[in-house]
């Protein structure tokens, strides 16, 4: 058991995996520079060490080595591979949708591409092109599996899982949960560590968890949101509000199993999700609880979430266009007077 | 880093003494198996009993069929929407392909692929990338899993003139290079990427000139010579098995038929058609057959006669191969 | 007064838009090749006689061309750039997305991108990489305008406005409803010609428009869906339901007050959507009509569209993932049940 | 098509007299602001007092000021993430700079766009694009726009070499050439993108030759001779204007910063760090004006003096410029 935050228990997850198997290997920019940083997040720091032929460090060319873990994968290994900043999965985007996703299908089923994927999201300071939430376009891409990993004990188990998966899943982290340590602390981080089992362990993709029980409300968020869930509803039990807090975590597929348990007893949803309200995930959600628990609905589902624009630099305009617990609450308020 | 223009028009009969003769005959029934293919398909495209669209290789057979005849069965292809005649050159059967197009279960891809999808892993062809230069960083990513391994395999990765200006050229090209990778880039310069000559399109249209700026070898290669076609690609596997990393091959040829469905080609001059059509890659092999004497209009013609049967009797398997059920359309999407 | 097919109307507003204004031009693929088609579907065929300096032929690159449109643009003019299929808009995005939509807003409102950006999409035998609805990737990206045109009135109309517009358009087109001729000529064509005006004339961006009066639900659907709604809807009407078809056209962003007025009246809606179900546009419109109009909503809203796979090459199955009259007329039947 | 290369330490004191003295000592003075901009802002940003992350030039501000004092007023520059050079060469000013990194209102983006988005349009600078290479197909499209509106306006187009792997660098500059656009590509070759040296991402990293595989001249330059920078890309402006198309102009530099905010550049070698650090752009230029007999310590200092006074002032008031509201987060979306 020891303590870790997302960037080491990611770190170790994907040591453990290439050690397992010697079909795992990792690709992106900066990941094993000697001197460098281990990626732009820390995560892979100091494995070339450990690693040395299967720690590969690319040139600047998303959409190229995105196609290279693509065709790596269809010849039976194992690739992570990961870009620095989500936003720069739109130029990999032909990549990952039109090839890794579809080859299974269009093949007839005789290809296969167990390929990871990893990408940093959120608002952090850096301004419009370096902060974007991702999620929505990859949620509706059938082939593709696509989670968000909040905490240290998730991030390891579900990389592991990924690894292990046959499939291309993307994985979405937030640069403010990683812990990254050093030069490459983040302003602004949430403590997202968590104690790590000292064994082997997965935590499955298409699984939500509830991460508070509660019986007035139902509030579901996935990465920082769900930590600022998690903080509206100890604010809103101070009102004798009980909220439900899951973390939804597999954002495709959606376990409508444990959203619906939880929907069916509250009768009541809040979605927060950073991003632009339009086009978001929280927009699936909401229809797909309507189409299967709308019987149980006592009112409307509410979406939280970021205005319709650009991700402001600013941190008076980025802390308005993140959704916080302020707004949560004030939501859940509003839905339950 | 040499870049070496081969002459559009050097005659390779003496090349042929070096081959066995069942070699050579395997080689000419390989692209007479593809004309005629590619021509009854069209006849059935017209005709209206086969569905979807079709992107054909009629005077590009030679391309197919002497890269991949330079070839080990477990190295690997990638091609394009354009891609029958290099499954059939890999060793695809014409049934698998010909059920494919008719969209049946029995197809090389069950019915999900279509004519642009066409392959079948199993005998080292990707399903085909139908957009333009994607092929290229899979191809790449395939190579670096073979060096990983430690295996000597190699891929052949086709693609069209009009896939140079596009990013994933440069970047998988790139890749390649940098860590050596085991690839022949062949590129199938047929002077149009669909309507677009490739003069509008580059400044220096000879593509094997890239090569240099990423610091490996180009090479200009009659690419309606199957047997120039064939020596250069064993080079180029050689130099890549031997790890020194990627060969550009550019092949020169001719689309003698529209870029897609009822094209009917208004684009190319009718004198360019005219001279590439006395270029055409089977009359010249079989002129090459005939002066090496190793075969007579005769022993040809029976050529073709046994690729017709093959082919009359893929079809009328096809019409009659099952398709799909609705139940069909929601497997296969994930492992 | 004449009747013309989309492709004609569309060709038609190019050329007096760019008659117009001398800063409106053409940039593709085999937009322009004498001998050539005029683009994949005719669309400009013959208009370098007319403007032989405004019609670009671009190379095979994608997210260059459209960098190159946004970077005319931001210098005042007005490009018109296309793609080939909508499945290649892939290759473009991070110049759509990161550039194109976000320059006015990073640059605190001194930067305008006036450009239009056309796609055709949908199912068209041509299996899965020449055949996605794409209009889900762009609903939610803030800074673009996303319009989908079903006629030959509206593509002209909406044409225009776009080519008037400050900001980044995107048009989306279906394969089916060209009206392409000769050699271009699509199977399965829809007709979707109209009476086109002789004068000048534009149709807002950001309005629905109601196809087909009805009391009893309300279907929405745009592109060829829109057709085929209106298809069901008479199926319907012989069976004593009146549905209200309304062609939603602008997908971001999206009428609600059009819609709104529907719904209030039906308080039954029906979404259909050519494109995997999960992370379409309907679940943004279901979702968007839950928070505005839920308490007007007797049951809850339903989507009809596509199974969460690529799309199938060989017509039984295409047949099956693209939503049709029959799959709309049960879902209404079963709405009112 | 030729490569020329000049070398790195070609000494350009004699080209110092073909200028006029107040020019020479206005390209000193911005050298000067840029050096010291960059110093402060590194340190106001690690006392805690600037938000956000910051690319940073020191080292290479000879590449800004030599590029853009060839530029005339209503020629335009795109830049990158690393723009705060740019920008104070292309004539934005200290102040709008400041408070854009302070996220104030007043600031040339109105606090949105932030250090890696710096720019203000009407001193002909688009605001930074930090998608690497993004930059480059929009130069070219700016260039279509002067070619197609007849005007003699040329874009300067900065990048780094880790630009050059991107598809966007390739599908830009081919259709640069093609077009024969007005850009001039300037690639800052600092040796590294982020923490990867150029010769782990290129075979061959001399990247002025990539500008043959495109059809056009490209130049390597002594990036931090200031004069060698300004001659070259005045040459570039004039084969552009003369419709002559694109120029690559690969400027030889060293960032002896971080890459980003605390980066410590363990990556680099100290002995690379030293060899550059004798090339530092400011003590070379320093070095020229004094042996030109244009300017002694004493005159030098003066320029330090007033730059720092420039700069104290112009934090000073951007600490206490105003901050957009709330309101301000839903404007600017749309026109
Ligand atoms: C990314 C992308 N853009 C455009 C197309 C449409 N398209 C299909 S084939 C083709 C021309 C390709 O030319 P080339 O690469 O020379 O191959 P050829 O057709 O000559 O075999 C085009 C533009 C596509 N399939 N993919
Ligand atoms: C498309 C893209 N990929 C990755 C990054 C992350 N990143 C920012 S700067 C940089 C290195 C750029 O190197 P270079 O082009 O040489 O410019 P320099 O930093 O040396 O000025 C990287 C990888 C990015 N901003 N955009
Ligand atoms: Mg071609
Ligand atoms: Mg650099």
């Amino acid at each position: 058991m020891k303590r870790q935050g997302i960037a080491e228990a990611l770190r170790d997850g994907i040591a453990e995996e290439m050690q397992r198997d010697p079909a795992v290997f990792c690709l992106g920019e900066d990941i094993a520079i000697p001197g460098g940083w281990g990626g732009a997040f820390t995560v892979t720091l100091g494995l070339e060490k450990q690693f040395p032929d299967r720690m590969i460090n690319t040139p600047i060319a998303e959409l190229g080595f995105f196609g290279v873990a693509t065709g790596a994968a269809l010849m039976g290994m194992r690739p992570i591979v990961d870009v620095q900043y989500g936003d720069f999965l739109l130029l990999a985007s032909d990549q990952i949708i039109n090839n890794a996703a579809k080859l299974r299908y269009m093949s007839g089923g005789t290809c296969q591409i167990p390929m990871v994927m990893r990408a940093p999201i959120g608002a952090t300071g850096r301004g419009s092109q370096h902060a974007q939430s991702l999620e929505r376009y990859f949620i509706g891409v059938p082939g593709l599996k696509v989670v968000a990993v909040s905490t240290a004990y998730d991030a390891k188990g579900i990389l592991k899982a990924a690894v292990r998966d046959g499939n291309p899943v993307m994985i979405f982290e937030h640069k403010l949960l990683y812990g990254s340590k050093g030069a490459r602390a983040e302003p602004g981080a949430v403590d997202a560590t968590s104690e790590i089992p000292d064994g082997d362990y997965t935590v499955p993709l298409d699984r939500a968890v509830v991460r508070r029980p509660g019986r007035d409300v139902t509030i579901l968020g996935w990465l920082l949101m769900a930590h600022f869930a998690a903080a509206a509803a100890n604010t809103l039990a101070s009102d004798s509000i009980e909220a439900e807090v899951i973390d939804v975590r597999s954002l495709s597929p959606i376990d409508y199993e444990t959203i619906g348990e939880s929907v069916r007893r509250t009768g009541r949803v809040v979605i927060v999700e950073e991003g632009p309200k339009t086009g978001g995930v929280a927009a699936e959600i909401a229809a797909g609880i309507m189409e299967r628990f709308g019987e149980h609905l006592l009112a409307p589902v509410v979406r939280v979430a970021s205005a319709d624009v650009p991700v402001p630099f600013t941190p008076v305009l980025e802390n308005a266009y993140r959704p916080d617990q302020a707004r949560i609450v004030a939501a859940v308020r509003e839905l339950l007077r | 880093m040499t870049t070496s223009h081969t002459s559009p028009n050097a005659s390779s009969a003496t090349a042929a003494s070096a081959h066995d003769p069942a070699f050579l005959l395997e080689l000419y029934r390989r692209l007479v198996l593809i004309r005629q293919f590619e021509d009854r398909v069209k006849f059935l495209f017209l005709e209206g009993s086969m569905p979807g669209t079709i992107h054909q290789c009629q005077g590009q057979e030679a391309t197919a069929v002497g890269v991949c005849a330079a070839l080990a069965p477990d190295d690997f292809i990638t091609s394009t929407f354009r891609g029958h005649g290099h499954a059939i050159a890999k060793g695809l059967s014409v049934q698998e392909l010909m059920d494919e197009l008719f969209g049946a279960s029995t197809g090389c891809c069950r019915g999900k692929g279509g004519s642009m999808h066409v392959g079948n892993l199993a005998k080292g062809m990707v399903p085909g990338i139908a957009i333009v230069a994607g092929g290229i960083p899979l191809a790449a990513g395939m190579s670096l899993a073979f060096k990983l391994r430690g295996s000597r395999q190699v891929t052949a990765c086709f693609f069209g003139d009009g896939a140079v200006a596009e990013g994933a050229f440069h970047e998988g090209v790139n890749m390649a290079a940098i860590w050596s990778l085991p690839v022949i880039f062949v590129c199938e310069n047929n002077l149009y990427g669909a309507s677009t000559r490739v003069d509008l399109v580059m400044r220096n249209p000879r593509i094997s000139d890239r090569a240099a700026s990423y610091g490996f070898r180009g090479e200009t290669v009659d690419g309606n010579d199957v047997l120039a076609v064939l020596e250069a690609t064993r080079r180029a596997a050689e130099e890549c098995r031997a790890g020194h990393g990627p060969v550009l091959l550019e092949l020169l040829t001719y689309r003698r038929t529209g870029h897609s469905r009822r094209d009917p080609c208004n684009y190319q001059p009718k004198d360019e058609r005219e001279a590439w059509a006395t270029r055409d890659p089977i009359e010249r092999f079989a002129e090459v057959l005939r002066e090496a004497g190793l075969a007579d209009a005769a022993a040809l013609a029976r050529i073709h006669a046994a690729v017709d049967a093959e082919i009359t009797q893929a079809i009328e398997q096809a019409r009659r191969a099952p398709q799909p059920t609705i139940a069909d359309l929601t497997t296969d999407v994930f492992a």
